[in-house]
Formats: C-alpha cells, structure tokens, sequence
C-alpha cells in the first residue's frame, strides 16, 4: 500500500509542476490558508472544522468552509476545509496548506492537492508513514488523548491545539470559542476539552520546530457566519413565510429542522409530513388560504413533487420551493454537489404553466433571493423553484451583515375584504394576473380545480375557454420576465471589452471569480456572467453578454452541460464546456488548467 | 340561517342513479343543520366521479390531484383552523393512491370532515376494480375476478387511531345526514365511509346489494366510546355495519399545533420588527 | 340563444370563404367522407360510430375515427366523427360532410366546420332549428325511439338507418356488423337494434328527397381497424413482454384493460397497482428478474414516476413506458389531445442518465415501435418512453395487416447461464453497456444500486469511480444514437429540393402528411421531415433536412412549442410555429392558413 | 449446507451499538436455517440505516429508492415466484413514505419476508422523528416533543389482512433468528416488525427502555391463529408485544397469480407462434 501511495504521489508532483507554471504569484499575496482535518463521519472532526472557522471569523478574516463527507453516520472517512483569507474568498484553494488528519488514507485521498506549501499533520498512534516528500509531522493524537483523558474522543481538540500553536493563533481566541461551543453541553465535557486544548498545545510547543506562520488578529467584525440553508431559513421566516411543510432530506433537511425550530416564535407553522407529496400539497392548501408558504427539498423528493407543481401552476397558487441538489441519478451521493437537476428544475411537470427557477450564487444571494422568491410566487401566482446545491447549502461562508431594510413583501394581487358583485378568480386579464382572495372572503368564493376551467373555475372543456386560459396563464410569463430583469439586473464582473466570456450561476460562481480574477492579472482579460435565474430563460441577456466575443465558456458541475446547452440553443454560437461531475468542487487551477490549454 | 339553496352551484352530471347524489344532498343539508356559511366552508376533492363534488357544492373549492385532497385539506387547515375544512373523495382516491395520506390523517386527528364515497369501483375512468372490491369483482382490470383481499377502511382508521369512524349508506339518506352533520360537529379527524353505488360499472353491488347485507349498529346494542367494542363489532358482524361506529375526545392537530405557537397562523403580522430580526439572526447562526 | 347562433354562423360562412379559394378540388377527387355524430357521454353514440367505422371497413374503405368527448361518464355532449376515403387517410378532414346529433348544441359547437356540402341531420323531436343555411333534416329521433321502441335507447340506431340510407350503402352491409357488435348482448337487445335501424331506413326513404350519394363497395379488405392503445398492447405482447404493471388513468387505461385480458394466455402477468409509483417500481423489479416489462400513463402518472425513472436509469434495468398525453397541466382535460408534455419526457427525472423517447405518428408504427422498444430497452439497458398522445391513443383507423416477421427480439447483453469467476455487473466497457445476469444465476450475484456504486454495484463515494460511472452510463447514449439511426432512418416526405420544410412528431404527422400533398399540387414545393424519435435528439437528421431551405415550420399540438425550440436550439436558425393547444386536432386548413397568409 | 458466511459481504458500517447488527446476524442465521442459498435470496431494500442491508449481505440484491421496496420486491416475486424475496427497511421507509405499499401488500397476501427495523427515528437523515416515535419525542424536527400520535405497524398490518405478524427486538437474537425464519417458511406476506434502538438519535428508546417496556407474548397464553384474540391482545397490553403475534394460512397472490395463468412468467416462451398472433389480433380487434 504504501509503495502504491508513493508512485501515486509522483502524479501530484506532476500537477505541482503544472500549477507553478504561472498561477503562483497570486496566493502568495496577504494571508490565504486552506486547512483541511480529516476523520471518520461521527467522531467530531466537523466540531473543530466549525470552531476553526469561527475563531477565523472572530478575529477578522473571512472564511469559506467546505465539507467532503459520506453519506453514513458513522465510520466512513470525512473531510472538512476551512479557506481564511484577509481578501474575499470565492472558493475552495487549489492546494491544501495544512492537512490534519486521524486516517492515514488522506493523505491518498489529497494527493493532487499537495503544493511544495503543504503540511501534513497526521495521527501517527499507529505507525509512521514513511516516503512522503511533503512536509509532515506525525503526532500520537489517539494515544495522547487516552493516555491523558481516558478516551479516544478528545484527539480532534488535540490537534486543534497543535494546529493553532502552529498558525500562530492567539490562544484567548481558541479557548473563547471553545467555551461557547462546549457551554451547551455538560460542565465535564468543557472542562475536558479544554485540557485537550491545552495538551495539543503544549505538544506542540516542545515537538514541533517552530510557528510556520503567525496569525494576527485584524478586528473585522460584524459578519456571520452562514451556510446556504440556514440563510435560506432566515430569508424565508423574514419575508413572512408561516408555514412551511417538507420531508427529511440531505442535503435539504437542516431548512426544516431550522424553521421548526424558529417558525412557532413568529406564529408560524412548520410540519414534517408524511412523504414529499404529502408536503407541496400542504403548501399549496396553506397558500390557498393566504400564508406565504414553502417546501425545500432535493432531486428524489422534487421529482415526486413535480405532480402538484404542476397542479400549483394550473390553480395559480403561489408557492416557493427550495431545491437542493445532490448528486444523482437516483439516490446518488446524497451528501455531494451536483448540478445535474437543472433542466428536470426548468421543465419537469405535466403540461405548460409558468414557473421562476432563481440561481443564487452565494449564501448572502440565497438570503436576498429566497425573500424575493415570496413576492415573486404572490405576484406572479406561480411556483417560485430556488435551485442551489449542496455545496452553497451546507458550507459555511462569512457573510456582511444583512440588511433587513433591503426586504420587501409585496402580496401582489390580494383581496382580503369583502367583494361586491360577480367575482372572478380567473379573470382574463391583461397581464394574465388575476386577483385572489383567501378564504373566508365574502364574496369571493370559487373554485381552485386542477381540471381547465373558466374563470370562476369552474369544470370547462371548450375549446375556447380552453385556448384563452392557456394564454392567460403563460402571460404571466412576460410579466415575469420584466419583474426578473428589474430586481436582479445582470451582473457582470471582470473587463468589459474582454474577449473571453463566462457564464455560469449557482456554486461555480465563486470559483469563476476567483478564475478571472486571476486571469486578469494578465492578458488576455475575461468576463464573467452570473446567470440569477434560468427561467424564464435570460436569452437576451446572455446574447447581450457574448456580443464581440472570441470564447464563451459554460461552467457546470454536471456531465452534460445542461445550461451551456441552453446557451447554445439561444445564441446559436459554439461555447465550450467546463464540466465537473465526482460531487467535489471545482478548485479554481481546474478551470484555468482548461483554458489556458485552449 | 343559511338555506340549503344557498349550497346549490349547478347540477351534478352524474349517471342518473348514481349514490353520489344522495352524498350532495346530504352534505348540503348537514351543513345547514351544523349552521355553516358557504364562504366559512372549503370543500377539497380529489379526482373521481365522486370528486366532481366541486363542481357542485357551493363554498370555497379545491379540486386537487388524485389521491392529494387530505394533505392539501391539512395545509388549509393548519393555516387557518376557524375554516370548515371537508374533504369528499373516492374509495380509489382515498384508499388506493392516497392510502398514506389517510392513515397519517387519522393518527394525527386533524380537525377534518372526511366523506368516502365508496362505490368499490373506479368510475371516473370506466369501472376498474379498486381496493374494496369484493374478491372475485369483475370488472375491466379483473375479467376473471379481483384476486385481491378487500381493504376496510373503518378497521384501518380505527387501527391508525381516528376519532369519529362512520359508515353511511346512500340509500338510507336521514342517517347519512346525521353522521355528516357529526362529523362536521366532531373535534378531529372524522371519517365517514358512505356505501355509495355506482350504478353504471358496479353491478354487484348494487343498492339492493347493500340492503340485503348492511346492518345498522345504531338499532343494535353498541357503545361508540369504545374502542375495543368497535373492533370486536366490526370483526365479527357477518354484516356491513352502518351508522356512527366510534368516537372520542381527544386532542386535535391544530390544537396542539396552535397552542404551540400561541395563535393562529393566518393572523400573524408578517413583517418582523427589527428586535425579532436581531434576536432571529443571532439564534440561527449560533451553531 | 338562436339569434346568437345565427349571428356566429356568420362566422363560419368567412370561414367558408376562404376555404373556398383554393384548396376545395383536393376535396372533390374520389370519395373522401367526414361524418359527424353528435350526443352525449353514455348514450351510445360512440357505439354507431364504431359500426358506421366498421361498416367502411369492410366495404374496402381507408378509415380514421375522431372522438371528441368529455371527461364525465354521462349527460355532457360527445363527438364521434369518421373518415373514410378509397384514398389513404391521414387527418381528420377540413369540413364536415354529414353532421347526425341528438343535441341541438352540436348544431352550434361545430359552426366553424361546415361548408357548402355539409348535411345536418338533427333530432327535432323537441324543435326544429329555423335559419339554419346548411342543408339540413330534422328528424324525431327519440320520438320514433320512445313510440316503437318503448325507451329513446335505440335513437342511435335509428339514425343509422337515415344516415346509411342517405349514403346509399348496401343495408345488408349494415345488417352484417349490426349482427356482430350486438350478438354478444341479450337476444332482445339485437332484436331491437335491428328492428330501430329499419325503422330509420323506413323513415328516411319516406321522407328523404333522395339519396346524397351512393356508396359502393370496393372490397378492398385484410386490414385491422385499431387505435393506438390497441396496437401498443398487441406490439407488446408480441414482442414479448410478459409483466405489465399500471394505475388506471385516461387516455391509457386501455392498454392496461387490454393485457391484463390477454396477457394471461402468454404466461405473462398484467396488474393493476395501488398507484403510479407503485407501478413502476413493479415492472422495475420484474424486469431486474428477468421479464420484459412495461407500463403506461399520462401526465400526472408520468409525473409521480419519475424519481423511479430515474433509478431505473441509474441501476440500468430495462422499462419500456407508454406516455399518452392529455391537456394539462395538472388534471387538465383528460380525455382531450395535446404535445405539452414533450420536454417533461425528455428532462424530467433527477439527474443524467441515458433515455430514449420513441414518437410513432400512425397506430401502425405505434404497433412497430413498441416492439423496438423492448429491444432498445434490453440493448441499451435504459428506460424507452414510447410518447404519444390521445389522438393516436384513442382513435381508430385503417392499418394495413401487422407483419410478424418485421418483430425481432433481441435482448442484449443478458447472460442467463452460470458465471465463472469474477461477475461485475457495471463493469466499465467500451460501449458503457455491462452483460447482466438474472437471478438466480449462479456466480451472477449484484447489487442493484440506487446509490452511486463500484462496477459490482456496491455502494462508492469516491471520487474516480463516480467519474468513470457516470462516462459508463452516458456512453451508451452513443450506442442509442446510432441505434436508432439504423432502426429509423428519418422518413422525408414531399420534394427532396422543396425550400418549404415542415418538421413533426407524433399526432400531428398525419395532418402535415395531408398539407404537404396539398401544397405540392402547386407551387411552390414543401417537404416534411418526421421525428421518429426526440431523444437522443437527432439533430443532425434535423441539420440535414433543413439545408438549403427558406422557411421551416414545426407543428405541434402545445403553446410553447417545445420541439420547436429544441429545433431551433440545434439548428441555429429561425423556425416559425404552427400551434394548437384547445384540445382538438389540427384540421389540414389550420395548417395550410398559416402557411397561405405566410 | 450452505454456512453463514457466504452470506457475508462486507463488514457493516453502523454506529457502534446499532440495532441493525442484530438484525443482520439474525438474518444470516435464518437464511441459514430455513436452508437457502445466496443466489435464491434477492434481498430489497429502500432508503435508510436499515436499508443499507443490500450492501452488507451477499445476496442477490436491490437498493431501490425511499419507500419504495416493496413494489419493487413484488415484481420481482411475481415475475419469479420461485426466488426467495426478502424486504428489510426502517420504519421511515415502511410507515412514513411507504406506508400505502405496505397496507397493500399485506392485503394482498404477497409471499414476501419483511423485515422493518423499527428505531422509533430517521437515522440516515440524521434524527428526525418517525411515525412510530412515541408522542412527546424530543428530535430534531420536534424539538418540543412529537405532537403525533404514533401508529403501530403490527395493528396495521392485522387489520389490512397480513397471515403473518412478528415482532422482534435487536436484544434478543435468539427469538429474532426464529421469528425471521419463521417468516421466511411462511406462505405469503410476513412482516416482522424488529425494535432495534438508534443508539446515536434515539436516545429515549434504548435497549434498557425496551427492556422495560415489552412483553413476550409467547411467554404468555396466547393463539397465535386467532386473529380477534391477536387484536385484543394489541389493544389491552400495556406493554410493547414481541414474538409471534399472528399466522394463519391464506393463498398467495402469486399462487393465485400463476394458477390463473397457467405457469411461471419467467419460463414463459416469449416469441409468438403465428397461430397465437393470428389469435391474438383477432381477439384484440374484435371491439
Ligand atoms: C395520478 C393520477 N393517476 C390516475 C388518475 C386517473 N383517475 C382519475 S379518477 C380515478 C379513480 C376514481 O375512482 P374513485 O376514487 O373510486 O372515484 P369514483 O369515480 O369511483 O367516484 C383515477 C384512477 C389521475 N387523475 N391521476
Ligand atoms: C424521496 C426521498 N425522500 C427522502 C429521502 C431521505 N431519506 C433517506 S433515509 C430516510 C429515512 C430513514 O429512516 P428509516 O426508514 O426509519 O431508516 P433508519 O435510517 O432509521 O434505519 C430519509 C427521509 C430519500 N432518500 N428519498
Ligand atoms: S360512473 Fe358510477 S360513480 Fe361515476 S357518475 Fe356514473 S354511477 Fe356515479
Ligand atoms: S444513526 Fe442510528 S440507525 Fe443509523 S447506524 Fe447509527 S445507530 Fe444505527
Ligand atoms: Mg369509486
Ligand atoms: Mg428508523
């Protein structure tokens, strides 16, 4: 095995090489860490992963993590990475600077990863390893931790000892962060950590030679720290949401778990149903009877739900639903990022309604963008998808502060009193908009049915009935479309002129910053398009975009190339692909290894 | 009080002699005997012949997909509890497609008037065999006779814990009108399972049918407080029983659900002070 | 209500008008009638539809029926209308030549159907219609019915007695299928029947000016009067599928009906299951034994199938699903046409997996390609949705005598005899198409896997066998793609250097057919190419066709014009639509409305 | 005879403590004894903790999708009644989202061997709580105790027609091998419902609580052939029965399957003899 693990390494040597050639320059500005811990599902190493990225936050750096792990509760290797930087970060590093890890296979695991940089703390209770020409320190965090507390389990505060003496890390900081966390639970298990701390520490102190680096604190404070499903749960309560129904699943349940919790302090309900058909015809009943209301799921239980999406695009209900992809087909890597969902988000569903699909590329975008969603499903009384994946929903990132006064709730076309005379629900309007009440409004009972019916609602089949709903209710579509451009205009970042486009939307956003950031220190220069929504379709933009372009590229984390597809079919010009499907993030040196070879 | 007229949104199309007739009259009248408004009323319906209901009862409507009517009724429910919510549906909608959906609403006892129009027949799609259809039933998907063992839904609402189980029978409309109206009076969950005959692809059983083989429990000697009673009546009648076959008090869904956020959601104030945001923020980001 | 019709009669005249123009002297070459029977759902006028159908059959005369009926088991009007032609059929027609109803609504549903050769033969049993300027008889249908017959039951066949008497077809020809369709019920029953159809001749010959025409017999015979439901069931059983599984939903039902009947006597087993998804996962696990499976529905059933499409895609088992649409979204019109479910068959489903989307345009190549759909399905060893509609689903017409030796089985890579050494079932090959064992196969032991797996199917998260799955999986869409290009070679009809091209699936290949060939009457030319299949999309084929065109026109029976835009999205070039999404069929003149006024 | 370890793929990868293992031991051991062999088994499975079975016993196997083994498990029996199908799923999989296949394959007398491990909790999602947690259960998605009354798969499955009913508890290995293999010899549809503790998010149901809180019923007087006795018995115990609760003897819906098509499907001869195709488009045209 480990000869195997040497003749392995040679290969990330080579990629090494490659990455030297030219991309350097651009890490070695300012302080830019990626650590890595690696461990087994349920042994804690996510607990460190998380205070690690707290103590970054606290003392002023902003923090991107990123979590590789199994789906399995137990004993299946697992890998949590935090990125600190003292400029923005986009996405994960290319290479990792410091890999603590218990299990010998990571060191395997992240062997394209290694740069001429990286250290490598491993547990080395069990035997040394031998051969490895990256620098690396073996330390007995096992044996320590039961020598000194009894139990194996305290090895990750250990090391997170040894790690912040090596960082260079002020030491009130840790223990500050360690005693929130360790403060829920019981005294004992403080008091015990606390010792680990200070064990790993002060191993530390006499083994290893010397601080590689040494942090200092720069007081940014004010911003949280935040992952994908818990800003989404926040934009959701925010914007008034009051009832919210779903299944568990990864990665979409913590949504749930979260507005469960919080939902009942602001007279809201949030119910796990049954099954994911039970839950979307939950939200459409309480829609219909005049709450905001959600559901978030993931591909297996978006596919059993595409049934009634498309029963709430025939009745006009307004619904938003949050949509989580995972890796598939089928059960997939339940804990893994994918994007391969996005055309079954656009055009699954029996029949022709409309529907909004939005895109957000960050986890503040997904704040903003999940209390729009609310006032997009009201007033275009649609179902309202947000698509993001695993990888926005479950890492954390820090996020500026958010601006309660950047919210609105606009309800659209409400009636909430008394109607006099002939009311219509499903008046043929210009617009295609027609008003609604909630029950019990005088007045203003109809009939919300399933089967194509008049504008009351009522059971019709006539051709021409038929033919004038049918226009009515893709109309919405234009107002859609308008609504769209006015609340999220394009953004596009790097040079204007530049000959080199890309576009891209969801995850990869950052990691496309990152791209023509670094691309622009150079010529060539790039820009970069950020699709927000993917439906309505944003053809005129994207034609907009390429105009007096050489090369587009389409960046996705799917093996089909499902929007470059869409690319293409709107502009009629060849893009290029740049795809990523084995569930883990598309580092930045991935995207430039393909364009700088053409 | 409201009239029964005030009910009335047009004619039913069924096949003339239909059982699903006698359900409309019958809701129509238990409503006004349970002093309900229309506008106070949603009525929530399947797919089915007997889900064109909608079409016919005059309230507020949903007429959902098949097999859904429950959750999309509970989601109605739970948004505003001082709605009437009454669900009509099938044996098929209820009992093939939307089985989950009925258990899960009987344990919960949410606060539901559950009408099943049980002609042991699909009719909406031309008379296939469907979970209560006798064994040996033959029909267009059991030429030679259903192999299946028929499923009763008063034993599996009462194994999955509801509150008020009945049975009704078309033919006898006085009584129908009284388990509906308790069911509409009842704090729960309320099934009633009505013996409904589709004249038109049923022809087994048929009115006649049923006269021969129901029997009333309410003319016999029967405690409908008493579970373990129901059970043992229902298991060992030779006969079809009809009438109200158990009901308690117990706590509803909505209740404890509304008790545990201290009010109604339909009334909150949507827009959040920036007190609650801050408190909100700072309870969610601390993981 | 009779000053309104009148009032929209005016209408149908400008319809007339221009209809009148140019196209009529197609109309008038040979015999090419369109009879229109008018009632409502559950009285029987479908019955005397069928034997007016019939009847032309027999005599030798090409047939296609149209039904236009509602969702309810009684009392709301239905249409039955017939084709028959000594020429080949392919839409319905223009104008109706005979319209016979019961109710006098009908008089008015179809006013824009008439032209100056229409005959209406109402019911005036309650009124005559005044103003009426088409030709027409008021006959006392019911009246005759109740006083000879005792019940208005036999109404029907009294009309048929007028109408085949006014066609001057040959009584005994009538006599003949009256006999057959009635032997199966009470003796009485036929009694009467026959006694109502001479009761209607009597009557007509009494006060009927004369015969409109005289039909001859023209013996041609052997052909099957079939629907499209009816040669699906057939094909499948022929190409052996020996497990069906299904929920009842129209307009599939009867395939359902069809094979748990017939099925039986092949030692195969059709059952109907508690719901949709229950269904598939059902033939999927037949099929994982070894069967040749298969189900059928429409929209909403689709729709709750596709997280199991999706697994089957996944685990590599081959399905065979038949996808009749109906008018959605939602419940929709459940008995009426549409295409609008295109895109869902062709995206739907969480995640990439390979899929194949079969679209006959006759009920003759429905019959066909089901059978290569079970050969696809175990070649290719993926899900094959064969996607119809209705139209095709559930209207008759003439199809020339099935040839068996056209039906092939070849069932793939199956290996069904003991295995030595060591099986991987997802064995990663060149054509990404794995041998598969059934149990119980010695040595052949698998995991079926919905998770992602290694090449014995055992569950995987690493990175590189994901990656190497997912090329595996997708390279048999290769295979597909060139396996349908040997199976159906893209059918062109019209001027192989026509500047006009017309592109069509599906139900609206016989309209298209009809255009064509009226259009190349004159100038200029017009061809048509006919999707035999959407996915793999064949956009090459598609590239080809349209080479050297002026203008493209792609029909479909839904409002967004779904393969219209895949067509654009491939080719890169403008297409112009022709849509109708009210439910009924294209009438060759809507088409050739559109193409007139450019 | 073959021995325990053929049935052995990989070592499981539960949490330490997990009931599961229990449950896999005992399943190795009765395949073991009720005299099978690897290939004869296909072993299905859903989603969940307990769905990962396939990935640990060497069988031919089939991980299906979240709730749904058992229509899949059907096909697979009717189109091969001849194989051994054995369904192993958590008490999500069977009673939340599976719960309509569950009432109807046990009202179909399906000769299919389910096992349910039923830890009271979704342990893949990590802890939500399950239709079998008890009321008042403190979980992720009830933070403040379950407001649902919890539903009992053994009831369920009495009153939907199973011929055989078991429950079984991860603590008692001995009784488990027994109960499984019984449902294994069993004609028809055996559900052995297994008590086996989340030890990870189900800390109110452990081993110790279990062992409180059930009664052997095959300690006690009981006839396992009676079904009205078996329903007092569910109804009036204060404690959790485990052992043997239900038998009896009624055709199987492959039996009944295969006699009404003369035959096994998989040993049909699937390319049609031109006598049949003449046949058959005779009698499909004849409409
Ligand atoms: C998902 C889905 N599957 C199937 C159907 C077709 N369908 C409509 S009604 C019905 C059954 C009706 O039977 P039942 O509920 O007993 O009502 P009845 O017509 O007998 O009153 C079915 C299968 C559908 N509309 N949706
Ligand atoms: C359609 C769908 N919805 C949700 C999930 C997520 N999911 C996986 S396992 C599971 C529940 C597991 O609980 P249980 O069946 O009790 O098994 P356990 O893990 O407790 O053994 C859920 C909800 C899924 N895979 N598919
Ligand atoms: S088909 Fe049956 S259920 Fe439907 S309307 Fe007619 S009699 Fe009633
Ligand atoms: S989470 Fe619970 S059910 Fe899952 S393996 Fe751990 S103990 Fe077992
Ligand atoms: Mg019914
Ligand atoms: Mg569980």
């Amino acid at each position: 095995m480990f000869f195997q693990l040497y003749r392995r390494q040679y290969n990330f040597s080579l990629d090494r090489k490659v990455y030297s050639l030219g991309i350097l320059t651009f890490l070695t500005m300012g302080l830019d860490l990626f650590i890595t811990i690696g461990g087994r599902a349920g042994d804690g190493s996510f607990l460190i992963g998380d205070i690690l990225a707290k103590v970054f936050r606290f003392i002023g750096y902003d923090v991107l993590t990123y979590r590789d792990f199994p789906s399995n509760i137990r004993g299946l290797p697992t890998y949590y990475s935090v990125r600190a930087s003292d400029k923005p970060i986009y996405a994960v590093k290319d290479f990792i600077d410091y890999l603590v890890t218990f299990e010998l296979e990571a060191v395997e695991y992240f062997k394209r990863s290694y740069s001429e940089n990286t250290v490598i703390i491993y547990d080395n209770s069990i035997k040394d390893i031998k051969d490895l020409d990256v620098k690396n320190y073996g330390v007995p965090f096992k044996r320590m931790s039961i020598s000194s507390l009894g139990s194996e389990l305290f090895k990750n505060t250990i090391a997170l000892g040894v790690l912040t003496y090596i960082l260079g890390i002020d030491e009130k900081h840790v223990l500050n962060i360690l005693m929130e966390t360790f403060m829920k639970m019981r005294k004992d298990i403080l008091d015990k950590n606390i010792k680990a701390y200070r064990i790993g520490r002060e191993y530390a102190i006499g083994n290893i030679e010397g601080r590689e680096v040494a942090i200092k604190t720069i007081g940014r404070g004010g911003r949280l720290l935040l992952n994908g499903n818990e800003a989404i749960a926040l934009g959701a309560i925010i914007a008034g949401c009051r009832f919210y129904a779903g299944y568990p699943i990864t990665p979409a349940t913590e949504i749930m778990e979260l507005l469960i919790m919080h939902m009942p302090k602001y007279q809201g309900i949030a119910v796990q149903a049954e099954d994911e058909i039970a839950a979307i015809n939950m939200i459409i009943g309480a829609s219909y009877a005049g709450l905001r209301a959600m559901t978030a799921t993931s591909g297996p239980g978006f596919s059993l739900m595409t049934e009634s999406l498309s029963l709430a695009g025939m009745i006009e209900v307004p619904i938003v639903i949050v949509y989580v992809q995972r890796v598939g087909p089928s059960t997939g890597i339940a804990t893994k990022m994918e994007q391969a969902d996005t055309l079954q988000a656009l055009f699954s569903g029996h029949g022709e309604f409309p529907r909004i699909v939005l895109t957000p590329g960050t986890v503040e975008e997904a704040f903003y963008m999940t209390t729009e969603a609310f006032n997009l499903a009201e007033r275009i009384q649609c179902p309202v998808i947000v698509l993001i994946d695993q990888f926005i929903a479950q890492n954390r990132e820090t996020v500026n502060t958010l601006d309660l006064s950047r919210v609105r709730i606009e309800r659209g076309k409400l009636i909430t009193s008394e109607v006099i005379g002939d009311y219509r629900r499903y008046e043929i309007t210009d617009d295609g908009i027609s008003p609604r009440t909630i029950p019990p409004v005088k007045g203003g009972i109809y009939l919300a049915n399933s089967n194509e019916h008049d504008e009351k609602g009522y059971t019709a089949e006539n051709p021409w009935i038929r033919e004038a709903m049918v226009n009515k209710r893709l109309r919405k579509l234009e107002v859609a479309k308008k609504t769209l451009k006015e609340l999220f205009p394009y953004k596009i970042y790097g040079y204007k002129d530049a000959r080199i486009a890309f576009i891209g939307y969801g995850s990869v956003h950052g990691v496309i910053l990152e791209v023509i950031e670094r691309l622009n220190s150079k010529e060539p220069k790039a820009k970069y398009l950020q699709l927000m929504y993917l439906w309505p379709f944003p053809s005129e933009e994207i034609n907009e975009f390429i105009h007096n372009t050489d090369k587009i590229y389409v960046i996705e984390h799917n093996a089909q190339g499902q929007v470059s597809e869409l690319v293409k079919w709107t502009t009629g010009v060849g893009i290029s692909k740049i795809l990523k499907y084995d569930g883990r993030a598309f580092r930045p040196i991935d995207v430039l290894r393909v364009v700088e070879n053409g | 009080m409201v009239s029964e007229g005030e009910f009335i949104l047009k004619n039913p199309v069924w096949c003339p002699g239909c059982g699903h007739y006698a359900v409309l009259t019958a809701l129509r009248r238990a409503v006004v005997k349970a002093n309900l408004k229309p506008e106070e009323i949603v009525l929530v319906t399947g797919i089915g012949c007997s889900s064109r209901f909608t079409d016919f009862f005059r309230s507020y409507g949903f007429h959902g997909v098949h097999g859904r009517a429950l959750p999309a009724a509970i989601g109605i429910k739970m948004a505003n509890p001082r709605l009437k919510v009454i669900v009509a549906s099938g044996d098929g909608d209820t009992y093939a497609i939307g089985m989950s959906h009925f258990i899960h609403a009987a344990r919960r006892n949410i606060g539901i008037t559950h009408i099943v129009m049980n002609n042991q027949v699909y009719g909406l799609t031309k008379g296939q065999y469907s979970p209560t259809s006798v064994r040996g039933f033959i029909s267009s998907t059991s030429p030679k006779g259903n192999l299946e063992k028929p499923i009763d839904g008063v034993l599996l609402a009462l194994s999955a814990g509801a509150t008020y189980i009945a049975r009704g029978f078309s033919g006898n409309l006085d009584q129908l009108i009284r388990l509906i109206e308790g069911g509409l009076r009842h704090k729960g969950y309320a099934l009633i399972d009505v013996l409904s005959p589709c004249v038109t692809f049923n022809k087994l059983n048929t009115y006649e049918w049923f006269k021969r083989n129901i029997l009333d429990i309410e003319q016999i000697n029967h405690n409908p407080s008493n579970r373990l009673e129901a059970f043992k009546m229902i298991l060992t009648s030779s006969k079809i029983l009809i009438g109200l076959i158990y009901q308690s008090t117990e706590e509803t869904f909505e209740d404890l659900m509304m008790s545990s956020i201290g009010g109604v959601p339909i009334d909150a104030n949507i827009s959040l002070g920036e007190n609650n945001y801050e408190n909100l923020i700072k309870e969610i980001t601390s993981i």
